[in-house]
């Protein structure tokens, strides 16, 4: 069972993250990347993360790429155009991205232990328990740090804004 | 018994009294905000217009499905399907009732019960904005954006207070999973008194249920909060577009959400599938009153009605009676007694939703925003910053 | 590591209160004095400080008998290698001592200062330096090991720069302020290079660890280090403590306000010197030829300084150098091994020169702002309390029995009497010129007739009841049995006090006063007589021999001067600007291939990145961790 | 077919997504893709953390999902801001016609 599950969203997961990739239209790409982050919700949940997949789900698919979509609505941003800029990143793009992946997966087959299994059900610790236990005993401080941090940033997105406004 | 079939079951049973509801959601609707505004409202497709939603929907099944020029046909597609899919998964984790055994098989009235179903329930109605957002960006027509710009902003706003009040639940029950939140509402306070979320000590969610049945009228676009599909400004907001079984699509999803949120409230603040009173006290005992008391209802009614209403009344008067007598029947009892308390509450909800709709006027834009943020908002900080602050000291 | 955290010995007395309460003071009155009233930040310097003494009371009172050190240590400050300093307090009875008169003369001072300074300029500004010039003084007396001791003696240093230029408007101020630093630089040289050299031979700077590990010293070639040792400290005290030859800062100094003059520079900063050397007993007595040095310079010092102040007619200017005459003294008394003695002296010298300055400074208040002795007199009935307690402290200092001065000026006489007979009668004859330059400013000011024009008027009571006080003290100090009670940790060899000597003593304060009241209220014509005769002498004396102008032509002015040709014109303008501008000049150079690869376009950087990215992979990846 | 999936195919899953999330920063034009491509290299990211949380049987990796999806959020929020402000001054979102700084 586990195999097929994996196989499928990771499946979709892969297509979707070409569809991102390819597709010149904006909104088609931010639809594509929910459809990436839904199937990687489903894989959290196989590794035991049920919070994280919520939370996956709710933050980015229901927050972030909101967001997303709604300034794609507003600037009506069509296809994009074809320019030729940076020949550089097309001449060694390419080449430089099949290294990143070759050199990465090497390492990862070569570090990563041949009996390293995932067993759907075999660690179920991502209880909201135990990650809020987490949270509020030995990150607390990153935790509170991050809550500075996101007022920074509405207050920033909130003065940007302001000034599109006027 | 195998589980895969069992869960295709009670899908599939779940699935059919939810259609079910939908469509005769439609009839109730009509024919209370009729009687409201004193009409009679559908009447003459079947007796009393019963047959009317049948009608409709084939209507709508039948009506050409026009694609207009220049839409985005993908997403223009996409997105009722988008919209009724979502507002039906959330239904998956409802607890309806209590363990069951029939014969050899032992399960509950519920599909599934996740340990995170609150936030599951949370996730996926963060996502029913999509169906509406995309349904108004691919019609291509000025109208359906601000519409599906105006309801997305709406229901962003409206997730706040909605999660906040929720917590305050979760906070009392310690607890995710929705099955197990309803257990933990079993109580009796001075042996009669229910224990619910909404009466619980050390804080009771009265607040925080208000909030909450406001802060579901805006998420589900319902009057007072219907902006989206305010035909006096935006025709018919993100669906104007939208014809035959799209449209329809979209309807349902709208009642498929009206009828998630009610059984989330019930199972949140109202004690899901627990009796009002103790059984001790004869609550078992409620449904057969109640459907007697239905039925003598409409048999009096009916005999005094005209000629018309004269037979279709007393049949349905007779029907209630025998539901009453099934009711009195043991093995019936404990099996349905439940669910009748959990489908009570969440039709009375239901009804709320109508009457509402029946008696208030509509928000302005500007005032569903400021309602949203400078008073809805706060409110919900306060109720979860007592109960939290009560529950750790008291609890 | 035990002493690494915070821990608590039985008995903690939390000694780092007494340095923190100034300190707390400093700050608050440094950050926030600008916008609290007058009342507010003196109360604020003087409760804290207040605070301070009190605590100081309770805790030698708590440490009672105090046979032993009692030392606390906090936290590690330095940890590099085998180097070990902590941020130790120590409390022994020395210490107790310097406690006392610092904290308690400086109270006084303090609350002396509300008046004095009532209406200057700048108000929050001198009472946050004092504050944190107490911080630092008493850090450097309860400090554990010299590193710690000498965080507080630049301290001191930096605060005595500050308050002497308290007045920066005026340049004489500024310059003076200068000169005391830089003469002090001088000084802490020699103590740096001490301290390295203790480093080297005792693997540590804890005065504990140091003294112990003295046990093993009795070789020759470990008498010439300890010497070496000994003389470096030396310098860093004649630097500090303004011995010869560096003692020139400290009558410019008298620029400063004279709460100033009383407090840093007559009662305690001044004073750290011979502190310090009493602190390194055990290393001195251990260098015999170290504490000669001590001994001489001492003596030439009083001696010297004596002299100038005879003929100085700036007030506070006989009073400088009639403290740098009394802390020759001092020296004289620990170099001589008498280290009870040079400290008793120190404690009955900190009140009755506190009080001189003190008075002085009265006086000036008094004629608003006159400084020239020959412009002053009969100021005795104006202002009576002043001259009640200026009589007090000139008796004192006097040596007059039975006050205080007396006492300590007679056992350190004695100690010198046994190391030899010239030293006594050196140090007779100075305090003789001691008791006649003082009773002649004490005729000169307030005998006579008024030879000014301003309208004198009496001290107000914040300033006068500080003054009786420390009459009090400067009068009865003798009681306190300092060197007794220090007895204990000096091998103090208390020599029998033979009539000869107390009668030379003796006659020597009576004679010195004598000869003043004949010259200036008996005759006043006779001094200008006796300075038209030896018009040689008393010239060099009156331009103080000269020294600044030595100094300044020997030193000073090829320092200046090879400092601009060759430091600056040469090595700064040509070799540093040179490098800079070559470095410039080769950054545009490169800057302008480098141009090449900003195409403006983000996703070409981006491709940059990837590149780095990927070979800090391959590295990692391949050469690195992997199998 | 065993049932269990090797640790190292999620690695790998995540390492695709990284790489594509790499081109398609490299390779679009529109900003708010290039942007959507950092939020998926973020997820990708985001997957070993949840992974090895898995193999080290430690809540610790999900923490850090959970702060990097939060400083997601932030980043979204602000950035969006700023697309929207480039586009009122430029009015345009293609990378390659906002090149200013060189010419």
């Amino acid at each position: 069972m586990d195999p097929i599950l994996f196989l499928l969203f990771a499946a979709i997961a892969v297509v979707c993250g070409i569809t991102v990739v390819v597709q010149t239209h904006p909104i088609t790409s931010a639809l594509a990347l929910i459809g990436v982050m839904g199937s990687l919700a489903v894989l959290y949940l196989l590794l035991g993360a049920q919070f994280i997949a919520a939370a996956q789900v709710i933050v980015y698919a229901g927050a972030i790429m909101v967001l997303f979509i709604f300034v794609i609505m507003l600037l009506n941003a069509g296809r994009e155009r074809k320019t030729r800029g940076s020949f550089l990143a097309r001449l060694i793009g390419p080449p430089l991205l099949v290294l990143l992946l070759g050199v990465v997966t090497f390492v990862i087959l070569a570090v990563v232990p041949r009996d390293a299994v995932v067993k759907f059900g075999s660690y179920t610790g991502g209880t909201v328990e135990n990650l809020g236990r987490a949270i509020f005993t030995t990150y607390l401080w990153p935790f509170e740090i991050t809550s500075v941090l996101v007022l920074i940033a509405i207050v920033g997105a909130v003065a940007l804004a302001y000034k599109e406004l006027d | 018994m195998n589980f895969y079939l069992l869960a295709v079951i009670k899908a599939a049973v779940v699935v059919g009294v939810l259609m079910i509801t939908l469509l005769y959601l439609q009839w109730v609707e009509r024919k209370v905000i009729a009687h409201i505004q004193v009409r009679l409202g559908p009447y003459n497709v079947g007796a009393h217009g019963l047959l009317q939603p049948i009608a409709d929907t084939l209507k709508l099944l039948t009506k050409e499905d026009l694609l207009p020029p220049g839409v985005n046909r993908f997403y223009f597609i996409l997105a009722p399907f988008l919209a009724i899919t979502l507002s039906l998964v959330s239904i998956s984790v409802i607890p309806f009732g209590p363990e069951i055994h029939i014969g050899p098989v032992n399960t509950w009235l519920q599909l599934t019960d996740l340990n995170i179903g609150v936030i599951f329930v949370l996730a996926i109605s963060s996502l029913t904005v999509y169906g509406i957002v995309l349904a108004g960006w691919s019609s291509n027509s000025k109208y359906p954006l601000l519409g599906a710009l105006r309801s997305s902003a709406q229901m962003i706003s409206y997730e706040l207070p909605l999660g906040m009040a929720v917590a305050a639940t979760l906070l009392l029950s310690n607890s995710l999973s929705l099955r197990k939140i309803v257990e933990t509402q079993s109580a009796w306070y001075g042996g009669f008194f229910p224990a619910w979320n909404l009466f619980r000590m050390p804080f009771p969610q009265v607040f925080g249920f208000v909030i909450f049945v406001i802060a579901v009228f805006a998420e589900t676009n319902r009057v007072p909060f219907d902006l989206p599909e305010a035909e006096s400004e935006l025709v018919a907001g993100f669906h104007t577009e939208y014809s035959s079984m799209k449209f329809a699509g979209f309807f349902m999803a709208e009642y498929a959400n009206m009828v998630t949120v009610t059984c989330m409230a019930t199972a949140l603040y109202l004690g899901g599938w627990l009796p009002l009173w103790p059984a001790s006290m004869g609550s078992n005992y409620a449904p057969a009153a109640a459907f007697a008391l239905a039925g003598g209802i409409c048999i009096y009614s009916g005999l005094q009605a005209r000629k018309r209403d004269r037979l279709s009344l007393s049949v349905f008067g007779a029907l209630f009676l025998l539901v009453a007598a099934l009711f009195l029947i043991p093995v019936v009892q404990a099996l349905l007694v439940p669910l009748f308390w959990f489908l009570a509450k969440t039709g009375l909800l239901l009804l709320l939703f109508i009457w509402v709709r029946g008696t208030l006027p509509r928000f302005r834009y500007d005032q569903l925003m400021r309602f949203g943020w400078s008073f809805m908002f706060p409110v919900a900080v306060a109720n979860l910053l007592i109960t939290g602050l009560l529950v750790a000291l008291v609890g | 590591m035990h002493h690494t955290s915070f821990y608590v010995l039985p008995g903690m007395q939390h000694l780092w209160l007494i340095p923190a309460l100034p300190l707390l003071g400093f700050l608050i009155n440094g950050l926030l004095g600008r916008r609290l009233p007058k009342a507010v930040i003196h109360s604020i310097a003087v409760g804290t400080v207040a605070l301070a003494f009190v605590w100081v009371l309770k805790t030698v009172i708590a440490l009672q008998p105090l046979a032993t050190p009692h030392v606390e240590r906090y936290f590690d400050w330095i940890r590099v290698g085998d180097l070990r300093i902590g941020v130790d307090l120590a409390a022994d009875r020395l210490t107790a001592v310097m406690l006392l008169v610092v904290t308690g003369v400086g109270l006084l001072i303090h609350i002396y200062s509300i008046g004095y300074m009532a209406h200057e300029g700048g108000y929050y500004r001198f009472f946050a330096y004092l504050n944190l010039f107490m911080f630092f003084m008493l850090t450097l007396v309860l400090a554990a090991n010299y590193l710690l001791m000498f965080v507080g003696w630049e301290g001191v240093g930096l605060c005595s720069y500050l308050l002497i230029g308290f007045w920066f408007p005026k340049k004489s101020a500024t310059n003076a302020a200068n000169k005391a630093f830089i003469v002090n630089r001088i000084g802490d040289f020699g103590f740096t290079l001490a301290l390295f050299l203790l480093y080297l031979n005792f693997k540590s700077l804890d005065f504990g660890t140091v003294f112990s590990g003295l046990a093993g010293w009795h070789t020759d070639t470990g008498m010439g280090t300890l010497t070496i040792i000994g003389l470096l400290l030396l310098v860093g005290a004649t630097g500090k403590s303004a011995q010869l030859p560096l003692y020139v800062w400290l009558p410019d100094a008298m620029e400063g306000p004279t709460p100033v003059s009383a407090l840093i520079h007559a009662a305690t900063m001044v004073t750290a010197g011979v502190y310090m050397i009493a602190r390194s007993a055990p290393l001195f007595l251990k260098a015999p030829i170290a504490m000669d040095w001590v001994a001489g310079i001492g003596l030439a010092t009083a001696f010297f300084a004596a002299t100038i102040g005879m003929v100085q007619t700036d007030i506070k200017r006989v009073f400088a150098y009639s403290t740098v005459s009394q802390l020759g003294y001092m020296f004289l008394g620990v170099g001589t091994g008498a280290f009870g003695a040079g400290i008793f002296h120190l404690v009955t010298h900190a009140f009755f020169k506190a009080l001189l300055f003190l008075g002085a400074g009265s006086v000036i208040h008094a004629l608003s702002g006159e400084q020239d002795m020959r412009r002053m007199g009969g100021l005795w009935k104006k202002t009576p309390v002043t001259f009640g307690v200026m009589l007090a402290a000139t008796v004192a200092i006097a040596g007059i029995p039975p006050f205080s001065g007396f006492w300590s000026k007679d056992e350190i006489l004695v100690n010198a009497w046994q190391r030899s007979p010239v030293l006594f009668w050196i140090g007779v004859l100075t305090a003789a010129m001691t008791s006649f330059y003082v009773f002649r400013a004490l005729f000169l000011v307030f005998f006579g007739t008024y030879r000014g024009e301003a309208h004198a008027h009496e001290s107000p009571p914040v300033m006068t009841v500080p003054l009786a006080l420390l009459a009090v003290l400067s009068l009865g100090g003798g009681l306190f049995q300092v060197s007794k009670w220090l007895a204990p940790m000096f091998p103090e060899h208390a020599p029998p006090d033979s009539p000869l000597l107390l009668a030379a003593s003796i006659s020597a304060a009576f004679g010195g006063a004598l000869v003043a009241f004949a010259l200036y209220w008996w005759r006043p014509g006779l001094a200008d007589v006796f300075a038209r005769r030896l018009k040689w002498l008393y010239v060099a004396a009156l331009n103080k021999y000269k020294v600044d102008e030595i100094y300044g032509a020997t030193v000073v002015r090829p320092l200046v001067g090879t400092s601009r040709e060759v430091l600056w014109r040469g090595i700064d303008v040509e070799v540093i600007d040179g490098l800079v501008n070559g470095v410039g000049r080769r950054a545009v150079g490169i800057g302008s291939l480098l141009r090449l690869a900003q195409s403006g376009y983000i996703r070409s950087y981006a491709a940059w990145v990837l590149l780095g990215a990927v070979s800090l992979l391959i590295a990692l990846g391949l050469l690195g961790g992997v199998r | 077919m065993p049932n269990a999936v090797p640790l190292s195919w999620y690695l790998a899953l995540s390492a695709v997504l990284f790489t594509l999330g790499v081109a398609g920063f490299l390779f679009r034009r529109n900003i708010i893709t290039m942007f959507m491509s950092i939020e998926l290299m973020l997820n990708a990211v985001n997957l070993t953390f949840v992974a090895f949380s898995y193999r080290l049987k430690q809540i610790d990796g999900q923490v850090f999902t959970f702060f990097v999806m939060v400083v997601a959020a932030a980043e979204a929020a602000v950035g969006l801001a700023i697309i929207l402000i480039v586009f009122k001054n430029r009015a345009t979102l293609q990378v390659d016609d906002l090149r200013t700084m060189k010419d």
